[in-house]
């Protein structure tokens, strides 16, 4: 496949040009030639790589959601969803069903953090999505501190969870609020340094960079393997799924921070932590599984999405088999047994650098 | 762990226990019959905390497992039954008090046995009977503000409170 | 006792939590490979099968009824109401109607049942629309009757403890078997009454003489092989007269 | 954050039925605990005044829908025990049988609930998976699934059907299987025992004091239980083992009742062996003496349970009282929650299996 800009490039080329032969037949000259200079046909290929970004972002996050459905109806000896082909058209149903619920706000609630939490949190995670490179061609964004990019606004779901569990006025969603802001202390810094590690051995922030070093050399699960293993449990912390799910303790906390919301607000936070986990997933894939390489018979892309699944695979695996932590022992977990791992993992990649064996 | 089946050494039988009952309360509580794992007694209201105190203290009874109440509107009488049950000697003693239906009084023996606390406030609760010395004698099961106690048997079933 | 038993040891945690996924990985394994299905019923589309003497709603045969009012007295709930029917052969009875809203299927009316006339049927969707229509009038109470719907009951008298009997079927009636009424003779007025409700036809009214006035007095006898205990002439008898005797 | 109360109920994840935990909290620690109870209330006590006696027997299954069969068992124990007869010899061990086979299925039904309340939907569902085994058997015995309406005063309903110690056999060998597979979920979980042990403790003493029975005594180390120290039906003929642990937490009871399930399919092995042929069903009387008290006690799967009953001559009881151990076991929640964080309340009230039906009455 081409470029995703140039080939989108030719399809806005296209599109404008039939507008502007719109115009021509309407002898509306000027206009027409408006339409097919490269100013608007940048403006349209910018909208239309974005659009496509995220449709296939969000395909792959609802195809996320389908395949813990059923994966975790497999691992409880049941059978997961039914409606439609193999349970496909779930998630399609689901979100009909949140789309056309009544928009219920509570009387108490402060109205415009109540709103702006489930905007920031979906805003953040669409943002993320753009971020990702699924391949060589396939890049939205290809930044030099995209690593650190990816973070930074990761970390600002917290900030969501605490301002609508704050805002909603509910002594449930207040201390889920204030759960995420105990949590996101306690993951942090030990998912930073193992990304750290990732980051001396490539010697770049840039995705892209890290796997093509990665084709070149090899996989860096292999050399930083406690790095990857103590990523996946932080990760799994930081999209707040069991067992690390604080912030919505059903058991306790009824649905934690997210409470009050109902219809469609609350579909949006359902579908923004899946989109959280499919980015998550894509760090894991990008940093320590080769990224998009692999055997050259079918699309990178296709490889990339299909090691997002097997990483996926394995966090449902882990919450089928777990029960929920506590704050205390997140906290201590955290602190006391990541962050070591996290330092040694760091120490790991700083020798193998010095002595220049990658 | 060792395991001890039936009556543990050195307990008492529920022969020896009404006989101490009957030696330490000459007057107040009779022992009516005596079964297999069982003592059954009766008790004066003034006497029911002394006995109490008695086989907490020196039987080793450390479990109530039950208080209830009956009315007798025919006989005019209240009663409250407690089955009063030890560990030790694998044994239960039922103690059946009698009130006065006009003035249900009796003393709690919750500061004795926690567990009793419930069954009292249960007791309070639907056939009014007032517990002295209770910590917190309030409607449990009914809810708060509720005028009738339902379990009399002068209550009008069938109709709404 | 014998020997105490060593109490069981409780399985330490190995390798932080290797074996929880384990054990979870190999259910993933067994349940997804082609014939091992999950164990969840589409529920719809399969259906599990159903024992014998599954108690689903609760029966009616009309041609063994005979109106007695046993399963009126015995329900818990007081579902069960007998109403007057019009029969092709049989004129107006009275049959049973049954308000399913309220059955809790406890099977005592096809338990206690003299005739098996009231049967456990195999139905469980029994969801309707409206509460009216949970109310089974006779005619839509009725079911298929097939051997093993009935209830069957064996007991023993106390008397026969330690005798060596299984049990006599109750349904059968073997005479002895049940309670049957007693007569008070002072306070009965020849009345006939007995005799006019007994749904069983076990009391015939029998000429003991004649009183002062020449009328005759008559006393009910009871035919042990044809009652079935219902005590509709206990409850009917305007003196109470009647009792019934238990057996023993 | 200054002290504030949380209602935890009366619709709530954590409250397995109605009831309403009120718990006071300083940040996330539980300063005080208040349960109330009540919404269930259906006054059952006063409405076996007005029913005969085997009616009862159905509404006696109705105190707890996970356990129906000890229940109704009970009342027709102490019903026995007014009326002065003893049932025959086959019924007590087809009584043996199918109560320990409710044990298991209320032990299950709780390890489900407690899977729930830490957060594990696979501890959910695969004791309900081995839990319909039981009621399969139930349903083969009886004809019903929940509210078995099995026992009757003076024996069972009816006999044991054909093939039904193969059918008990093949479950059980399959049962014990699979509570290995628990024991590797919860045992073996570390996370699991983080969030259970040392948490709700519960000394010996205030167990004793505070009237706790059941699996929840003998998880704070209290060797007793009634089976074996007051014993009724074939259970004084039956070898066993009266589980008990010391750790006076949650994870001591969810030991106990693991336990107890492992006992009691050795119980109801020993009981298919040595079940005597004879008769199964003893005709009751109509009446009770009039001003007669009778009571009983047996173990309930949740703890002790008690009727007392009072007969009145004809064929309803004067009054009958029950004691739900549950009821009991709530009062003293408040020992057990308190200085623990509210992330603890599911482990703590999960580990006492909680049954609103027979607590409200």
């Amino acid at each position: 496949m081409a470029d995703l800009y140039t080939f989108i490039m030719g399809i806005a080329t296209w599109l404008m040009g039939l507008i502007g032969g719109l115009f021509d037949w309407l002898t509306l000259h000027g206009v027409g030639d408006w339409f097919r200079s490269p100013g608007p046909i940048a403006f349209v290929t910018v909208f239309l790589v974005a659009l496509v970004v995220f449709i296939v972002g969000f395909l792959v996050s609802i195809t996320l959601i389908w395949e813990e459905r059923k994966v975790l109806g497999r691992l409880m000896d049941r059978r997961g969803t039914q409606v439609g082909v193999l349970g496909l058209f779930q998630n399609f149903a689901d979100g009909l069903k949140a789309f056309i619920k009544e928009i219920i706000i509570p009387t108490e609630v402060d109205v415009w953090a109540y709103n702006a939490a489930p905007i920031i949190l979906i805003g953040a995670s669409a943002l993320l999505m753009g971020l990702i490179p699924m391949s060589d061609s396939w890049t939205l964004a290809n930044i030099n501190g995209g690593l650190l990019l990816v973070f930074a606004i990761f970390s600002v779901a917290p900030l969501a969870i605490l301002v609508g569990g704050w805002a909603s006025n509910n002594k449930y969603t207040i201390m889920g609020g204030m759960r995420a802001a105990a949590q996101l202390i306690s993951y942090e810094v030990p998912l930073l340094l193992s990304l750290a590690g990732v980051v001396i051995l490539v010697g770049s922030f840039n995705l892209g960079d890290i796997v093509h070093f990665q084709e070149a050399n090899t996989w860096l699960i292999i050399p930083q393997f406690i790095g990857f293993m103590v990523f996946m449990v932080a990760a799994i912390a930081e999209v707040e799924r069991i067992p690390f799910d604080l912030p919505e303790a059903e058991a306790e906390l009824v649905e934690g921070w997210m409470t009050e919301y109902g219809g469609m607000r609350f579909g949006l936070i359902l579908l923004s932590e899946y989109i959280r986990g499919f980015v998550a997933c894509s760090i894991a894939v990008l940093l320590f599984l080769g990224g998009w390489s692999g055997p050259s018979f079918i699309w990178p892309e296709i490889w990339f999405i299909v090691k997002i699944f097997i990483v996926f695979f394995v966090w449902i695996w882990v919450r089928g088999a777990l029960v929920r932590v506590t704050t205390k022992q997140i906290l201590s977990l955290g602190w006391t047994r990541l962050m070591p791992l996290a330092l040694i993992n760091l120490a790991i990649a700083i020798g193998l650098r010095m002595f220049g064996v990658i | 762990m060792e395991q001890r089946s039936g009556l543990a050494p050195g307990g008492l039988s529920p022969e020896d226990i009404a006989a101490k009952i009957k030696e330490k309360f000459p007057s107040g509580v009779t022992v009516t019959s005596v079964a297999p794992h069982r003592v059954f007694a009766k008790a004066d209201r003034g006497a029911l905390l002394q006995l109490c105190n008695f086989i907490k203290d020196s039987l080793n009874f450390e479990h109530v497992s039950c208080v209830g109440g009956v009315d007798w509107p025919a006989e005019n009488k209240m009663q409250t039954v407690y089955h009063i049950t030890s560990y030790a000697n694998c044994a239960t003693l039922e103690v059946v008090v009698d009130l006065p239906r006009d003035k249900p009084e009796v003393d709690s023996i919750t500061p004795l046995w926690g567990g009793a606390n419930w069954h009292e406030r249960e007791t309070y609760d639907m056939f009014g009977i007032v517990f002295l010395g209770h910590p917190k004698l309030e409607r449990i099961l009914n809810p708060e503000g509720t005028e009738v106690f339902p379990f009399r048997k002068d209550f009008v079933t069938g109709r709404r409170v | 006792m014998a020997e105490p038993k060593k109490s069981r040891k409780s399985p330490k945690p190995k390798l932080i939590m290797a074996r929880p996924m384990a054990v979870v990985g190999r259910e993933t394994f067994r349940t997804s490979r082609g014939l091992n299905r999950p164990v969840t019923v589409l529920y719809p589309w399969e259906r599990l099968v159903i024992p014998d003497g599954y108690r689903g709603r609760p029966a009616l045969v009309m041609d063994k009824c005979i109106g007695c009012h046993i399963c009126e007295k015995i329900c818990p709930t007081g579902c069960i109401e007998l109403i007057e029917v019009e029969l092709p052969n049989k004129g107006k009875v009275e049959r049973p109607q049954v308000n399913l809203g309220r059955c809790m299927i406890c099977g005592y009316c096809a338990e206690y049942c003299p005739k098996n006339a009231m049967i456990m049927a195999p139905e469980y969707e029994l969801a309707a629309y409206s509460r009216q229509d949970l109310i089974y009038d006779p005619f839509k109470l009725q079911y298929e009757d097939r051997p093993g719907l009935a209830v069957d009951i064996f007991e023993i008298k106390p008397s026969e403890i330690g005798m060596g009997s299984k049990g006599k079927s109750i349904k059968t009636a073997p005479p002895g078997m049940r309670d049957v009424p007693a007569l008070e003779d002072k306070k009965c007025i020849s009345c006939s009454k007995c005799e006019k409700v007994c749904p069983a036809e076990a009391v015939t009214m029998i000429e003991v003489g004649k009183n002062e006035k020449g009328r005759p007095i008559k006393r009910p006898k009871f035919d042990e092989a044809l009652c079935v205990a219902c005590e509709q002439c206990v409850d009917n008898c305007p003196k109470d007269a009647l009792s019934m005797k238990e057996v023993k | 954050m200054a002290e504030m109360w949380i209602n935890m109920g009366p619709q709530h994840p954590m409250t397995h039925g109605l009831w309403n935990l009120r718990v006071k909290i300083d940040g996330e620690t539980i300063t005080e605990a208040e349960p109330v109870v009540g919404y269930l209330h259906r006054g059952w006590e006063k409405l076996t005044e007005h029913r005969m006696y085997p009616q009862i027997i159905p509404m006696a299954d109705r105190l707890c829908y996970g356990a129906s069969m000890s229940w109704s068992h009970l009342y027709c124990l102490t019903a026995e025990k007014l009326m002065d007869i003893e049932c025959p010899e086959r019924a007590k061990y087809i009584r043996t049988i199918v109560l320990e086979a409710q044990r298991i299925g209320s032990h299950l039904m709780w390890l489900a609930a407690l899977g729930t309340d830490l957060g594990s939907y696979t501890i959910f569902l695969y004791p309900m998976r081995e839990r319909e085994l039981f009621l399969d058997l139930m349903q083969n015995l009886c004809g019903a699934r929940m509210t078995y309406n099995y026992p009757r005063i003076g024996g069972v309903r009816n006999d044991v059907p054909a093939n039904f110690e193969r059918d008990f056999t093949r479950v059980l060998n399959h049962f014990e299987k699979k509570l290995k597979d628990y024991e590797a979920l919860c045992d073996e979980s570390t996370i699991f025992r983080m969030r259970t042990e040392g948490v709700g403790m519960l000394t010996p003493e205030d167990a004793k004091n505070l009237g706790v029975t059941g699996p929840n005594l003998r998880g704070s180390g209290v060797d007793y239980d009634i089976r074996r120290d007051d014993p009724y039906d074939a259970y004084p003929d039956i070898d066993f083992n009266v589980c008990t642990r010391d750790g006076c937490d949650a994870f001591s009871r969810y030991r106990v009742r693991i336990d107890e399930m492992y006992e009691s399919c050795d119980i109801i092995r020993q009981a298919i062996k040595k079940m005597p042929e004879g008769p199964h069903r003893l005709k009751p009387p109509r009446n009770a003496p009039k001003g007669k008290s009778a009571w009983a006690h047996v173990e309930d799967p949740r703890g002790e349970g008690l009727m007392y009953i009072i007969g009145n001559g004809d064929d309803k009881p004067y009054r009958l009282k029950v004691r739900s151990p549950i009821f009991v076991t709530v009062s003293a929640s408040p020992v057990m929650l308190k200085g623990y964080k509210v992330a603890d309340v599911p482990s703590i009230m999960g580990s006492v299996d909680m049954c609103l039906g027979e607590t409200d009455r």
